[in-house]
């Protein structure tokens, strides 16, 4: 009863975050509504027997997520200092004539239709966890959420590293804002930076090793290896110059590079794309996910300092 | 063995106009216009019937050549070695090469018209030989030539609309789409009618044919003649020769539609008649001559679908007549061309048959002048309230614009999601 | 056991409301946000139902694939914003133009 | 020989090399536009692989990881995927000739990479079996096309490419719920796997709902065609033509895949309400397309319409399945490579007088032949005139049309080619005449007239090879599994 109403009490929690962040006036509230949002979020994967997601939404969905829109929030005000929250009159009467009520009506007949839907699903449907338990020992890793992501379906998690590149390629072509220098950081931003950044490199570290047979892996350690980078940007440190153009970069494709070319050998030696050798599975795996933290790291820290680094620099 | 020879040789007879049509095949060759019509020549020559099969084209399509078809292809060879022989660019004209590609490309075309043996192939290199002669007419040409060009744009682009019509009908009532099946199958189905009138409306606009004689006779006025006497031989027998082939003829009686063709026939002859006394200049005799003498040729055709019994009888007739007749206007044409040319005398190019144009002109422009005023109250009365009811599609067009649009990309995803509870509730 | 199914429902509220915000907010940050909370909505059906094994271990499937979801989503939400803040930079205002094809 | 060519995993290949192609362009931008331009070439060849393997073989499986469905992830070909990769291949090698040409140094850095990862993904998706991995490629795919709609930067392009970003994610979310109640209804998201298992129930009828209206989103089926126009019309013409010609068709490859293997059976009168769409689609994104006065809103209008045709085939697949869908395989396929070359074409026009306005559309004919001829023999198709691609596709279209007696699509089929002939036209009469205002003209390099112009020639020559393709297109009979006799 006490897990019921437990459970209850952040459904309840999750929808009223959620409200208020849509539905507040104010922009920086919503933000840091959402990041709350994301927290209670982490809460809910956790009450799910959900370890993994939880990790992966704590640093990535409710961290780096948060970082980027308040990030994004700055540079909006500092363009255009005015701007809080809606745009000029104009704009606000043409939105006032579409009156707000109208789209709730099919969107009651959605949430009745899908409600309706989910709750005729048996209660009881083992899904692949038959077929993926049964295989988890040729796996090569223990974690069975990690088997899936490198193993069963490692061909998803190779383009879902892809994404991710795309998503930086395309911050980079826009010529992205990059974050100013100008943001002098303080000085308790400036110790914390100096002395969290090793216990996240750790915190990376140990994640990245115990993903084979327990909660966490590349997605994880990657994020907190990326929250680090955030940190070291917001307290002004930078690429060192010569670092910004092709190292960089390598680091950047490291992750889906390794998975293709592993996925070249392991065809060419197996048959099949990604057919990992039962011996070698762990290797691999392991392998591939040390790679893609790297990336993963590097590439959310880009993203959250926005612009191509030393843009500049590359034109001339 | 002298099969396959025969068949080969008809195959280079479609293919080779098309193969020099590519600039870089033919940039060494002279006379390209003289070369890509000598395998029709010889093929005209060579006694013998052929044909042969292109399974892989469009849905399996034949080309064939018998008695009937060696009087057009001789026509054809005639008239295009003609052209070809008027046609007096030369290499060093910067037009040349495009010129010459759309020379060859309307020649491939109405090669392929001529040896086609089912709709489909007959349809498709109708279409190419039509847009490539609308390239050769205006291209280099003046205002007028243009202005000529887009008005035979309009009725080529409605024609083969509805030519297209006609051929979805005949395709939907048989699978066997040679003229032979065709006209006994499209006799006595529900769609006869539909197909017969697009058919005619089709080919009349094809090729010129009073009511639609407009095109075909701006064009005359305004192209110049090497040019000019292709069109007896391309668009406007080869709109004869497919209202021939596309027509049920000798299966059965249709009295109202021979009839109307008969009308046809009859008006055009009058109207060609009545154009040739009373304007004429040199230069427009073709012209009328030719809506005159394809009005003869529409009575013709409109008694053989009235009497079955009399067109089995001529029928052998027909197309000795639609050659002799392509191979006639050209002559016709090239001959004054070559006139005007050697004697520029402005006399001669504008001679008028005066008499009758005087008293036709005198009863027409009493009409004009009782009807003039009456006429324009009635249009400006017309014009306005026009103008007011072409508002009204104008606001619904405008409708999808965003910003009339209330609330743009709100509505937008309010339909996304209507039609997601749609689609799941039709699913039922 | 009906945890589980509470959990979904709530899923697909959130997701509905994410939906409700994407239509009646003009602001581009908002919209965003309510795309973010629109996926955070199928991730929970996603993840709820995957409970339903019976056994005390949940299917690990659905649970990866909410990894890659919100690894794809954090990807375009920081390509989102960076398309925003150039929007806004050449427009002068965080919404899309009523109007923008003339 | 042959036996080397068959044990090649070329469809493996399709998506490796691009893939690894797009992360080189980004590690060395200064090779990018080599590497991009033989990187297309090799597709073509490993399409031309592929056809061979698939001829001689029977449909294309590959297991990725061993494992095969339903715990793994299986790549598939039949007749249906090979001819959309041969077209992805065709059109894509044309898009990257002519962006040699085109684009300035900092672009072209800025292009390769991105235009190489949205080929990999195009690839990736015609080649997966699997409604998730579906998804991610989707992903891929549409991230990368919103970043090369924005390329230019102007206010049009990122206002452009803003709407079409949220447009994308909205569809994919919609999808993935749709893939998520799949999953957990039927228990796997192998689309072989469901098509057994999927009866019908709420469930499917929902998930039919959700992916249905994510696809159609990102197909931009008329009304949710708003996002398309701005999009497509205000990114650089190798973009234009690539968004239209393929990433379009992507989504639409999709749904028709589902529609066919799992939901069709199911799918009550779904069908008829996409007929109606696509029916008002035709007219009016053609009536749009005529009112236009930017070349490239014209060009993008004409798209919408197009796509309205793709949907027609549906409420005549019920009786005549086979049919119906061979016309609508046949109309994408001319329709990606007629699109392709009136994008390029107008990007040479754009280029050449420095805008796009119809009205002043200088002397086109004379000065640009080649640019010309590209834009006229795409019309044809477009028009669906003989012989050409698009006239095989309508035929076949109207054709079924007839044999049912739906008088209706018959009309609307038709009064779309009007319409498309009268658009059409309204561009070529005035590239014929001079304008008011005389322009500064600027070269246009050979390799973009030449890539618009073949193009357009493949869309002419597609005309002619009708049974082939289709013969091509039966192989393991993608549309003839379900197959409603009347």
């Amino acid at each position: 009863m006490l897990q019921w109403a437990l459970d209850a009490l952040l459904g309840l929690g999750l929808l009223w975050l959620a409200w208020c962040a849509l539905m507040s006036p104010n922009l920086l509230k919503a933000i840091v509504l959402f990041v709350a949002f994301g927290l209670l979020m982490a809460l809910a994967w956790v009450r799910l027997d959900a370890p993994d997601i939880a990790l992966a939404e704590a640093a990535i969905g409710a961290g780096l997520t948060g970082a980027l829109l308040l990030a994004a929030l700055a540079r909006l005000r500092f363009a255009y200092a005015d701007e809080e929250t809606v745009g000029s009159p104009a704009q606000e009467e043409a939105k006032v004539r579409f009156p707000q009520w109208l789209p709730a009506v099919p969107l009651l007949l959605v949430v009745a239709g899908l409600g309706y839907v989910v709750l005729s699903l048996p209660p009881y449907a083992t899904g692949l966890s038959t077929e993926v338990t049964a295989n988890l020992e040729s796996s090569g890793v223990s974690n069975p959420v990690t088997a899936v992501l490198l193993n069963f379906r490692g061909y998803d998690t190779l383009l879902e590293l892809v994404v991710l590149l795309v998503a930086l390629l395309g911050v980079w072509s826009l010529d992205g804002l990059a974050l100013g220098r100008e943001t002098a950081p303080g000085p308790v931003l400036d110790t914390l930076s100096r002395f969290l950044t090793p216990v996240f490199i750790l915190v990376a570290a140990y994640l990245l090793w115990v993903g084979a047979h327990a909660p966490g892996g590349a997605f994880q350690a990657g994020s907190v290896l990326g929250a680090a980078g955030v940190l070291l940007l917001l307290a002004g440190w930078r690429f060192r110059a010569g670092l910004t153009e092709l190292p960089l970069r390598l680091v950047l494709v490291a992750g889906p590079g390794a998975f293709v070319i592993v996925a070249l050998v392991t065809m060419l030696m197996e048959g099949q794309l990604l057919e990992y050798s039962p011996e070698q599975a762990s290797i691999l795996i392991l392998f591939l996910e040390t790679t893609a933290t790297f990336s993963i790291g590097a590439t959310l820290a880009a993203l959250f300092f926005g612009g191509r680094p030393q843009d500049d620099k590359e034109h001339t | 063995m002298n099969e396959d020879i025969h068949s080969i040789s008809l195959l280079i007879v479609m293919v080779w106009p098309l193969l020099l049509a590519i600039p870089a095949v033919r940039s060494r060759l002279p006379w390209p216009g003289h070369l890509a019509i000598m395998p029709a020549a010889v093929r005209v020559i060579l006694p013998g019937d052929s044909s042969f099969e292109l399974s892989w084209l469009f849905f399996g399509t034949e080309f064939a050549i018998d008695g009937e078809v060696r009087w057009i292809l001789a026509m054809t060879v005639a008239v295009w070695l003609l052209a070809a022989t008027a046609a007096k660019s030369s290499k060093s004209d910067p037009t040349y090469d495009r010129t010459t590609t759309f020379f060859l490309l309307t020649l491939a075309g109405n090669v392929g018209v001529v040896l086609a043996t089912d709709l489909v192939g007959f349809f498709s290199f109708s279409t190419l030989m039509g847009y490539s002669f609308y390239g050769l007419m205006i291209h280099g040409g003046n205002a007028e030539v243009q202005r000529a060009g887009r008005l035979y744009l309009i009725f080529l682009i409605v024609a083969d609309l509805v030519l297209f019509e006609a051929l979805l009908l005949a395709a939907s009532t048989t699978e066997d789409l040679r003229y032979k099946v065709v006209r006994q199958a499209m006799v006595g189905t529900s769609s006869t009618q539909f197909y017969l009138w697009m058919a005619l409306v089709g080919f009349v606009f094809k090729a010129g044919i009073w009511p639609a004689q407009l095109w075909l006779s701006s064009a005359f006025k305004s192209v110049p003649f090497s040019r000019a006497l292709l069109l007896g031989g391309v668009p406007v027998s080869m709109g004869l020769l497919g209202m021939v082939r596309w027509l049920p003829f000798g299966e059965h009686a249709f009295y109202v539609f021979g009839m109307v063709i008969q009308m046809i026939g009859v008006a055009s002859i009058l109207y060609g008649a009545l154009r040739f006394f009373t304007n004429a200049t040199m230069k427009m005799l073709p012209a009328w001559s030719i809506i005159t003498v394809t009005g003869f040729f529409m009575a013709t055709l409109g008694t053989g679908l009235v009497y079955p019994a009399l067109w089995s009888q001529y029928e052998y007739l027909t197309h000795p007549f639609i050659a002799s007749l392509g191979i006639f206007l050209a002559a016709l044409t090239f001959t004054i061309g070559r006139l005007q040319d050697t004697r520029p005398h402005p006399a001669f190019a504008s001679r008028k048959v005066e008499d009758l144009s005087l008293w036709v002109g005198k009863w027409i422009g009493a009409i004009r002048r009782s009807s003039k005023d009456r006429l324009f109250g009635l249009q400006s009365l017309w014009r306005g309230s026009w103008l007011k009811v072409k508002e009204q599609p104008q606001r619904i067009l405008d409708w999808g614009k965003p910003a009339v649009l209330v609330g743009g990309w709100s509505a937008a995803i309010t339909m996304f999601v209507l039609l997601g509870l749609m689609l799941a509730w039709l699913a039922r | 056991m009906s945890t589980v199914f509470l959990y979904a429902l709530v899923g697909v509220v959130l997701f509905s409301l994410g939906l409700y915000a994407l239509i009646v907010h003009a602001h581009l940050l908002r919209k965003i946000l309510a795309i973010n909370v629109m996926g955070s909505g199928v991730f929970l059906v996603l993840v709820a139902l995957a409970k339903r094994t019976g056994e005390d271990t949940p299917d690990p499937v659905p649970h990866a694939m909410v990894i890659t979801g919100i690894v794809v989503a954090v990807s375009a939400t920081a390509l989102a914003l960076t398309l925003m803040l150039k929007l806004t930079a050449e427009t002068g205002n965080a919404e899309l133009p009523e109007d923008s094809r003339e | 020989m042959g036996t080397v060519i068959t044990k090649i995993p070329w469809g493996v290949l399709l998506i490796l090399l691009p893939l690894m192609g797009g992360m080189a362009c980004f590690l060395w931008p200064r090779i990018a536009k080599i590497l991009g331009l033989v990187l297309t070439f090799v597709g073509v060849l490993s399409v031309v692989g592929l056809g061979w393997q698939i001829m001689s073989n029977g449909v294309y499986h590959h297991a990725v990881g061993g494992w095969g469905a339903p715990l793994g992830i299986n790549l598939y070909a039949d007749g249906l995927s090979l001819l959309m990769l041969a077209i992805t291949a065709l059109v894509g090698f044309g898009i990257s000739v002519y962006s040699s040409g085109y684009f300035e140094r900092q672009h072209s850095t800025r292009f390769w990479p991105l235009w190489l990862l949205v080929l990999a993904a195009l690839n990736a998706l015609f080649l997966s079996n699997d409604i998730f991995n579906l998804y991610v490629t989707l992903e891929v795919m549409g991230l990368a096309a919103v970043a090369l709609a924005a390329l230019t930067g102007s206010r049009d392009a990122l206002s452009g490419a803003m709407r079409y970003l949220l447009a994308n994610l909205l569809g994919s979310l919609s999808y993935l719920f749709g893939v998520a109640l799949l999953y957990h209804g039927f228990g796997s998201v192998d689309i072989t796997t469901l098509a057994v298992q999927v009866k019908g129930s709420p469930t499917t009828w929902a998930a039919l709902g959700l992916i249905g209206a994510g696809l159609v989103l990102k197909t931009a089926l008329f009304p949710l065609h708003f996002w398309l126009p701005p999009a497509h019309a205000s990114a650089p013409a190798p973009v234009s033509a690539l968004l239209s010609a393929l990433v379009v068709k992507a989504s639409f490859y999709i749904l028709l895949r589902l529609w066919l293997e799992i939901f069709g059976p199911l799918g009550g009168d779904v069908d008829t309400l996409f007929g109606v769409l696509g029916a008002v689609a035709v007219l009016w994104g053609s009536l749009q397309a005529l009112r236009q006065t930017r070349l490239k809103l014209l060009v993008a209008y004409s798209t919408v319409a197009q796509i309205g045709y793709l949907f027609l085939a549906f409420p005549l697949a019920m009786s005549a399945g086979v049919m119906a869908w061979n016309a609508a395989v046949y109309l994408a396929l001319s329709h990606a490579l007629a699109k392709a070359a009136m994008f390029l074409a107008t990007g040479n026009m754009l280029r050449f007088g420095g805008h796009d306005r119809i009205a002043d559309l200088d002397r086109v004919v004379q000065r640009l032949p080649l640019t010309a001829t590209a834009f006229a023999l795409a019309g044809v198709s477009i028009m669906g005139l003989p012989p050409s691609g698009g006239f095989i596709g309508k035929w076949l279209l109207l054709e079924v049309a007839l044999a049912q007696g739906q008088w209706g699509l018959v009309v609307i089929i038709v009064l779309g080619g009007l319409l498309a002939a009268g658009y059409v036209f309204k561009v070529l009469g005035q590239a014929f005449t001079q304008a008011a205002v005389m322009h500064e003209s600027r070269a246009v390099p050979a390799s973009m007239e030449w890539a618009a112009l073949l193009l357009a020639f493949g869309a002419i020559l597609l005309g002619f090879l009708a049974t082939p393709v289709l013969s091509l297109v039966g192989i393991g009979s993608p549309f003839g599994a379900h197959e409603v006799m009347p």
